[in-house]
């Protein structure tokens, strides 16, 4: 089934991230769950309608080419990664080694090391402080990214903002 | 204007002590103030202050409102689902007009939420003199043409001033 | 204040880009504190490689938490040699950035430009410093979000184009190594690069391990465009503004091929990567599919820059065929090609910016005649193509030595002998520049053209001249190559 | 005592609007045309949500929980209508028609 | 349990949403299922967070819901004129005379 | 008379609601889910629905774009200069516990504090970010 | 008394100083023109300051840098060395001399590009010289390379350019390809690449593996132009006459052949040489080229052309004199380098001459030119037959050196195959001058008006002509100089 | 519920690969940046399942709980959903900018255009 307009894309895009936060918050990751759904359902969908109303809400037609080198790459990737997982311990083991090995200390210690009860602000703030500051530069350089490719966006100085593009603007005033 | 201010400033200082709980924290309590007054600063900057409404002072207005529009809308659940069971059949659409009595946007806001919170109505357009809406059936008009909804609701709105 | 210096190779970069930003309005001092902190950067690594060339190790653990709770930086021979690659060709890069950037990227937004070019270079120093996995995806992505939004600063409107593309092909590639870096963690739990190196010793039979070693190179692989997964790169370095290509041409695919290094050497090993994968069996043909094609492209192009673009695809091939080789002399041929070829593309892109500077473009056609009106920018050109090339008394020169060496002595005569064919490639395409520009007239409507100014051609000639003072006296680059394969390989080498 | 009449209150809380709102669903998909489904959603927005939301609001332990639910509540049955308004209007002005039924039926009681 | 009952309910009515998101067929059927799913996933989070007993998770919920609705009137607002910003306001004093 | 009414009045409602929310949601970062990402985004929702409602002009009013771009670099430094002062003070970088006499005392303030950098900065570029696809007219 | 490390790197640096000063006067003909000879005679009176050091058997050494351990850019002048330093700067003073003449005569374009790579040429021709251990001489034999490119292209021409790129493609393609591999496999295998006498393969390097490695050099020193890679010579021919004339004759191709010589007698050394089995393979591609060389210089109606392939006819001899691992033979190919220079130089400077005072460059244009332009025909005349190798001219020592060095190492095909050779020399280099003449001009062909070339053009050509007779008494003290060379090679 | 086993990743496996699929085939660049999304947003659900364990809460103190899911994972994730969004951000910001040139976000019209050039 094909879905052509873009705007219906776009929500269902943001409905995944939905689920998906749900699921995070299923997995007792509420802090993700919280930021999955501010990004996907948030300002990703507001940043795609803005490049949508910037460009087109129609695909054109069979914009997706199946090509069988595609299918090939992707096949191979999906094998290699159910590969990958069969080695792997089972889901939620208590004894898996990402829950021996660091986590006891980020959640037996931190309360007292850190003073804070949220373990994940903890390990985000402190112990991997630079990721974080790494993170905010991340979000900085989006910004200055942005601002160099499309401009302030100022509308000061330029006249009354985007009625030329609006249409149909003022029929609604009509009986 | 300083009016809309403090009650502002009290609403925001209540849903963040309700939200907080952290009633003992001196830092978090004095950073809440920050943020109160950053909040109210930054309204201020936005022209919303005393613009279209004010939410606090609706307090007791709504009160008074409200518990009918409960009892409308248990009734209107009750009715549509009864009409989902029985299919298209039972549905008779079409779409009306009820003049409004209204004399402020929130006055109109309410008669129109009101209308689009029963199930089986939905406001299509709202403008100075009558609101358009769409109906599930005959009987949703004629309720809406009794003026119940519409006296209530500009009970509410005198209420407010 | 000495033990801070790694958090400072990395932070001073970091924390200057929005001040940079914040002075957009006044776009020379902009350009003033992004060059201070570019020297400040080259100081730094330059002091730290001092510190470590006695093939000693300095770490520091971020946030006062230790290794492996916290991220911690570590610096030894091979890292710091990739730090002080960035430091010096950003370093150089600034002063001939004024002018060419002021002409390239409009006034408004100068300040802007330079706090990306900053933000790529702390990228990229980061991904070198850092001895956390994720914190290498961290800084990956910084650089590469930086990158995207200079390249789509060239005026040509296929620039934009070529970011996006870059930025679709890239994000694939870090997501590739987000997930081999899941791998590593679900089987080990930890992300310390010295730490997994210990704790995936009793694992590595698994299929888990393996797949993750797949994803981490294939990841890789695409950063560092190597054959075929460049297709990114040729548009990206072509359409790009000069004081851009001069940059990502020199660091970004060097950084990408440090952190493959980082990973097969330091934590999978090499017992595990080339005994066990037998990695040199797929990474060979694929250096050498990857020498030779793109060097035949190169033959064909119309558009110096683009040409030279495949060209550094090629180049990518040379180092990574020093990786397959799977010995330390062919380990150490790589490494002392990083900087090699850094020095000398930057200086080629370079010299092809102080020809767009006065030229507007660079096809043969607009090449042409072009020696006798700016003398000095043709003869940087030359002299860094007859590196590129690998004449003797270059840099290339050492390289080639080296790599040759290597492949003889495992026995590679095919190797070799596809080594020297290439080679011959480099000078027929560096030769069509060079003929275009002596021995062609320039086309009817040029305008009255003028040698480049100065402020671009010292840094270029800065730069040229590296490619002959390293070519000559190369015991400098030779001996920090050595430490650096010696810090790779973990034990000293009988050279 | 009182906990146990909490309980059962709000498990018929939970339990009534968990059917409105399958019901809901239901005829979310069942009803033939845009604005009748706007109708079936409102089922779920509203008296739904309440019910709900008021039975998690009698299981909750703290101040601060009770205030979240009930804010949401607050917030879904302010925002709910408001979105239903604006999606209808912005059919109407797209000018999509509201389904009929066929001439001579049910429509002739009026 | 009883939790779990309500959220299988809620379950079933996002499969169904979902559905006439799919199904369509106009754009403002869709744009109608998102929401629904939207408000539905509020509750969904409200009541997960009580069955994984950390009820306090409902700040996910408003989030959430607040960003649900914002979404909603930013799809409507370009569908209907193109543009994510409304064209600019009438006077403040013109905006209170309705008081 | 305009055609957002009813939006009009119950967001204009919900604003200041859903601005001393993204306040709650950063200040609270230490004990519930939440900090300075998710605040500011959130943040940024208050401006979008605002200016959804109305007009670029009013939002750009509020908030001018040239402040929004100095907010987003001054979070970052805000970060970085805890950073430093960690070092000033005799620890490494961004090691909070130098900051107070008390350690436990100087993680939590380094915390809140560079949440509020991060919180600033994500705020300001969402806000950045939408001025620029919002106030966006074709091939400047 | 100034040290031998001093002399040597003047040697080199004097050259390279003229450059500078040549660009620095780029703006006044005059003074860059007497500069580009007073260079030369700077050059060629410290190299002459060399020989009595090298005669009374010192050898002066430097050593310049070092790579890196073990590779170094090092000097050392040893009798070889020595002659081809002392062949190259000494006629580079007459080449000057000429070349000002010619490209004034000319009207060439781009004067002072012209004499800066000129000097830089003359530079490498001397470090290949002076080369103390084969990487050196690599490292300026691709110098030479280099900067003769832009002298065969510079005309800027379609055909300059092609011809251009053929040169500049097989020189490097024959160097970068065959002897970088020689030359690194070389350095892994013996562990040095210092020129030793007796060589420093034996005993490090099994002869299967060095029958490869000595093909893989004479093929590699494509500058010694061994057919099927001898395309380039005749391609430079696209240059300004001066450039064939020093290069192409002499500094250029000698130093192709010169790295032959060193190669085979201080790499590989002659006992070494015997035992490989490729010796001999080389050797008959040698007289292969010899003689094809010459047949394809026959049917050349090109002035230069002809003298082109005879030049890649004559490179040949040396080729073989080294491969017929005979001592004699090696001093005979020693001597050759001179000899052929000086012939082949003057008939160069005469093929130049003609084209400026008549603008012909084919043989057959040429019929009644001797009577015009007696001076030049005459030079000529002796130029071919010292290239022959016929009395009173040096040639006829280097040819007996060579054949009894054949005769003695028992080739009798390779002595017959000089002897026909010799024959066809005759056949393709006396014509031109028999038909100047004897046969009248052409149809149509006033010859009006033409008189013989520029002062500069013809005192050059007189000196060497004069040159090739000189050699005939001065074979003698050559031979003495360049013994010591063989001394040590052969063990006699 | 480690009776789950291993099959939720490979649940989460066919997820990325769609993702993937549409990076790869589609031709529309906006489709094309949700691809991307989906394939990134899958590869976290894989990340915050292994931070899962059964007899674990939320890492947020719980008086008398011990056993925690990993907050380590969280974080790593929490950053790069963070990377995702500015990612898209460039991507989309991009996407405009080729729509202004080119008049199309179709990859064939584009490369169709700068061939005729
Ligand atoms: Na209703
Ligand atoms: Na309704």
């Amino acid at each position: 089934m094909r879905i052509r307009n873009l705007l219906a894309v776009t929500m269902l895009t943001g409905i995944y991230s939905l689920i998906v936060a749900v699921l995070f918050v299923l997995l007792d990751a509420p802090d993700v769950a919280l930021t999955e759904a501010a990004v996907g359902a948030g300002l990703m969908v507001i940043l795609m309608l803005g490049t949508i109303a910037l460009t087109t809400q129609e695909e054109r037609r069979q914009s997706m080419r199946h090509n069988l080198l595609a299918l090939v790459v992707v096949a191979i990737t999906g094998a290699a990664l159910i590969y990958a997982t069969l080695d792997m311990p089972l889901f939620g083991d208590p004894e898996a080694p990402a829950h021996v090995h660091l986590s006891p200390r980020f959640t037996q210690e931190s309360p007292d090391e850190i003073g804070i009860p949220n373990m994940v602000t903890s390990v985000l703030a402190s112990y991997r402080g630079i990721d974080t500051l790494g993170e905010a530069v991340v979000v900085f350089a989006a910004a200055v990214g942005v601002l160099l490719v499309l401009g302030t966006g100022a509308v000061r100085g330029r006249g009354h903002g985007n009625r030329g593009r609006a249409r149909r603007e003022d029929q609604d005033e009509a009986p | 204007m300083s009016r809309y201010v403090f009650s502002l400033t009290l609403l925001l200082t209540i849903v963040w002590l309700l939200f907080s709980g952290m009633w003992t924290y001196v830092i978090i309590l004095s950073l809440g103030a920050a943020s109160v007054l950053v909040t109210v600063w930054l309204v201020g900057r936005m022209n919303l202050l005393g613009r279209d409404s004010e939410a606090f002072h609706m307090l007791p207005a709504a009160l008074r409102y409200w518990p009918w529009l409960m009892g409308q809308i248990v009734l209107a659940n009750l009715d549509v689902a009864r009409r989902i069971f029985r299919g298209p059949a039972s549905i008779d659409p079409r779409i009306a007009r009820v003049r409004t009595l209204q004399q402020t946007h929130v006055g109109r806001t309410i008669m129109a939420n009101s209308i689009t919170l029963t199930p089986g109505t939905v406001t299509l357009k709202v403008t100075e003199q009558e609101i358009e809406y769409y109906a599930l059936t005959a009987e949703a008009v004629e309720d809406l043409e009794t003026g119940e909804m519409n006296r209530r609701s500009l009970r509410f709105e005198e209420d407010l001033s | 204040m000495t033990e801070h210096l790694p958090a400072l190779q990395v932070v001073i970069a970091l924390t200057a880009a929005p001040l940079v930003m914040l002075l957009n309005r006044l776009p020379r001092l902009a350009w003033g504190v992004t060059l201070a902190a570019c020297w400040a950067t080259l100081a730094i690594a330059l002091l730290l490689l001092l510190q470590v060339s006695d093939g000693g190790e300095i770490r520091y653990e971020m946030g006062g938490w230790a290794p492996p709770w916290g991220i911690e930086y570590r610096v030894d021979g091979a890292n710091a040699w990739v730090l002080l690659i960035i430091g010096l060709v950003s370093a150089v890069v600034m002063p001939f950035a004024r002018r060419s950037v002021e002409q390239e990227i409009p006034a408004d937004r100068l300040g802007l430009f330079y706090s990306a070019f900053l933000l790529a270079n702390a990228g990229l120093l980061g991904i070198a410093i850092t001895n956390d996995a994720f914190n290498i995806f961290v800084f990956f992505e910084i650089s590469a979000l930086a990158s995207y939004a200079l390249i789509a600063m060239g005026r040509d409107r296929r620039a934009v184009l070529s970011s996006y593309q870059y930025l679709i092909m890239g994000t694939i590639g870090t997501t590739f190594l987000l997930i081999g870096i899941g791998f590593l963690y679900i089987m080990t739990g930890t992300l310390n690069l010295s730490d997994l190196a210990t704790r995936l010793e009793g694992v590595t039979d698994t299929r888990t391990i393996r797949a993750a070693f797949g994803f981490i190179a294939v990841g890789i692989s695409l950063k560092l465009a190597l054959f075929p997964l460049h297709l990114w790169l040729p548009n990206a370095y072509s359409y790009a503004p000069s004081m851009v290509t001069v940059f990502l041409s020199a660091t970004a695919t060097k950084v990408a091929i440090y952190v493959l290094l980082r990973f097969v050497y330091t934590v999978f090993g090499f017992e595990f990567s080339f005994v066990e994968l037998s990695m040199a069996w797929v990474l060979m043909p694929l250096a050498l599919l990857g020498i030779v094609i793109p060097s035949l492209v190169a033959v064909f192009q119309d558009d110096v820059k683009r040409l030279l673009a495949y060209s550094s695809v090629a180049q990518v091939g040379y180092m990574i065929l020093g990786i397959s080789l799977a010995s330390a002399l062919g380990l150490m041929a790589s490494t002392v090609h990083l900087f090699n070829h850094a020095i000398t593309k930057a200086a080629l892109f370079m010299a092809v910016g102080c020809l767009v500077y006065r030229l507007g473009g660079v096809s043969l056609s607009r090449v042409a005649g072009a020696a006798e009106r700016m003398p000095w920018t043709m003869a940087a050109f030359v002299v860094a193509g007859l590196s590129l090339i690998g004449v003797p008394l270059t840099a290339g020169f050492v390289t080639k030595w080296h790599l040759l060496q290597a492949a003889l002595m495992d026995g590679f005569w095919p190797v070799a002998a596809l080594l020297l064919a290439t080679s011959l490639i480099a000078a027929i395409y560096i030769w069509k520049v060079v003929e275009a520009a002596y021995f062609r007239a320039p086309p009817d409507d040029a305008r009255e053209v003028r040698e480049a100014p100065l402020s671009l051609l010292v840094p270029t000639w800065t730069l040229t001249a590296m490619t002959i003072i390293f070519g000559v006296w190369a015991q400098l680059p030779i001996s920090a190559a050595r430490n650096a394969a010696e810090a790779l390989l973990g034990a000293p080498q009988p050279w | 005592m009182i906990g146990v009449v909490l309980d059962i209150l709000s498990w018929s809380l939970l339990m009534s609007g968990s059917a409105l709102l399958v019901i809901g669903g239901i005829g979310l998909i069942r009803m033939p045309d845009f604005y009748s489904r706007i109708q079936a959603a409102g089922l779920t927005d509203t008296l739904c949500s309440i019910l709900i939301l008021l039975g998690l609001t009698l299981q909750a332990d703290s101040i601060p929980l009770a205030a979240k639910l009930l804010f949401t509540l607050a917030f879904l049955l302010f925002t709910g209508p408001t979105a239903a308004h604006a999606l209808a209007k912005a059919a109407r002005h797209d000018g999509l028609e509201p389904w009929r039924r066929a001439p001579g039926g049910a429509s002739s009681k009026r | 349990m009883m939790f779990f009952a309500v959220a299988l309910a809620i379950l079933f009515t996002l499969g169904l949403a979902l559905a006439r998101a799919f199904i369509g067929p106009t754009i403002h059927d869709r744009i109608l299922a998102v929401n629904v799913v939207g408000t539905k996933a509020v509750l969904m989070i409200a009541v997960v967070g009580f069955i994984v007993g950390r009820p306090e998770f409902i700040d996910i919920a408003i989030v959430y819901a607040l960003l649900n609705y914002i979404g909603i009137i930013a799809v409507l607002r370009v569908f209907e004129s193109g543009s994510l910003a409304a064209e600019p306001v009438e006077e403040p004093e013109q905006a209170r005379r309705g008081r | 008379m305009n055609r957002y009414i009813v939006l009009r009045v119950i967001t204009s409602l919900m604003i200041p609601i859903i601005l001393i929310y993204a306040f709650y949601v950063q200040f609270h970062g230490e004990y519930s889910p939440g900090g300075g990402f998710q605040a500011g985004i959130v943040f940024t929702a208050a401006f979008v629905i605002y200016t959804l409602l109305y007009g670029l002009e009013s939002a750009q009013r509020a908030i001018p774009p040239e402040a929004a771009h100095a907010l987003s670099a001054i979070g970052v430094l805000l970060f970085a200069a805890f950073g430093f002062a960690s070092i000033l003070l005799g620890g490494n970088f961004l090691e909070y516990k130098v900051l107070l006499p008390n350690d436990q005392a100087g993680e939590t303030f380094g915390i809140i504090g560079i949440e509020l950098g991060v919180g600033i900065t994500v705020a300001a570029v969402g806000l950045t970010l939408f001025y620029s696809f919002a106030g966006r007219r074709g091939g400047e | 008394m100034v040290s031998d490390a001093t002399l040597v790197y003047l040697a080199l640096a004097v050259p390279l100083a003229g450059m500078f000063a040549l660009i620095a006067a780029s703006r006044w003909p005059a003074l860059r023109d007497s500069l580009v000879v007073v260079t030369a005679v700077a050059m060629f009176g410290v190299v002459v300051q060399l020989l009595p050091r090298v005669l009374r058997g010192e050898r002066p050494s430097a050593s310049l840098i070092e790579l890196f351990p073990g590779l170094e850019i090092a000097f050392l002048v040893e009798p070889l060395g020595m002659m081809f330093a002392l062949l190259a700067s000494g006629l580079w003073i007459i080449t000057a001399l000429y070349a000002i003449g010619y490209m004034r005569g000319a009207r060439e374009l781009h004067h002072t590009r012209f004499h800066v790579f000129f000097c830089i040429a003359l530079f490498s021709a001397t470090g290949i010289a002076f080369s103390s251990n084969m990487f050196s001489l690599f490292v300026f034999y691709e110098a030479l390379t280099l900067s003769t490119y832009p002298l065969v292209a510079h005309k800027g021409n379609e055909a300059a350019k092609k011809g251009a790129r053929t040169y500049l493609g097989l020189l490097l393609g024959t160097s970068v390809g065959l002897l970088l591999p020689a030359v690194i496999a070389t350095w892994w295998l013996a562990g040095t690449l210092e020129f030793t006498p007796g060589g420093i393969m034996a005993g490090n390097v099994n002869p299967a593996i060095g029958g490869l490695l000595l093909v893989l050099f004479m093929y590699g020193i494509g500058k010694a132009a061994l057919m099927p890679f001898h395309r380039w010579l005749p391609s430079a021919m696209v240059a300004p006459t001066p450039v064939s004339a020093l290069l192409h004759a002499v500094a250029v191709v000698k130093a192709g052949v010169f790295t032959v010589l060193k190669v085979s007698v201080y790499l590989f050394g002659l006992d070494y040489l015997r035992e490989l089995a490729t010796t001999d393979i080389i050797l008959y591609v040698a007289v292969f080229t010899l003689i094809a060389a010459s047949l394809i210089a026959m049917q050349q109606d090109n002035l230069k052309a002809r003298l082109a392939y005879s030049t890649v006819s004559q490179l040949s001899y040396i080729v073989t004199a080294a491969m017929l691992v005979s001592e004699f033979a090696a001093l005979g190919g020693g001597m050759h380098i001179v000899m052929h220079a000086f012939g082949k130089i003057t008939l160069f400077f005469c093929a130049g001459a003609i084209y400026v005072a008549t603008k012909k460059t084919e043989i057959s244009d040429m019929h009644g030119l001797g009577r015009r332009m007696p001076v030049t025909f005459a030079a000529f005349f002796i130029g071919a037959l010292c290239v022959i190798g016929v009395p009173p001219t040096g040639g006829v020592w280097s040819k007996w050196h060579l054949f009894m060095g054949a005769y003695d190492s028992g080739h009798q095909l390779v002595v017959l195959a000089l002897i026909v050779s010799t024959l066809l020399n005759i056949a393709y280099l006396l014509p031109p001058v028999v038909n100047a003449f004897l046969l009248p001009p052409k149809e149509g062909d006033q010859g009006g008006g033409i008189r013989e070339a520029p002062l500069l053009c013809v005192v050059p050509l007189s000196l060497t002509a004069l040159g090739c007779i000189a050699l005939f008494v001065l074979a003698g003290p050559l031979a003495g100089l360049l013994r010591p060379y063989l001394a040590v090679s052969g063990g006699w | 519920m480690t009776w789950l086993g291993l099959y939720n990743y490979w649940i989460v496996v066919v997820l990325m690969m769609a993702g993937f699929y549409i990076v790869i085939a589609q031709g529309n660049l906006v489709k094309k940046i949700i691809g991307l999304n989906i394939f990134q947003t899958s590869a976290f659900i894989f990340f915050i399942s292994l931070a899962w364990r059964e007899d674990g809460t939320a890492p947020i103190v719980l008086p008398g709980v011990t056993a925690y899911a990993n907050p380590l994972p969280h974080v790593l994730i929490l950053t790069a959903i963070v990377v995702g969004v500015a990612l898209t951000a460039m991507g989309l910001a991009l996407v405009v900018r080729i729509h202004e040139a080119y008049g199309s976000i179709e990859e064939d019209d584009i490369h169709q255009q700068d061939e005729e050039r």
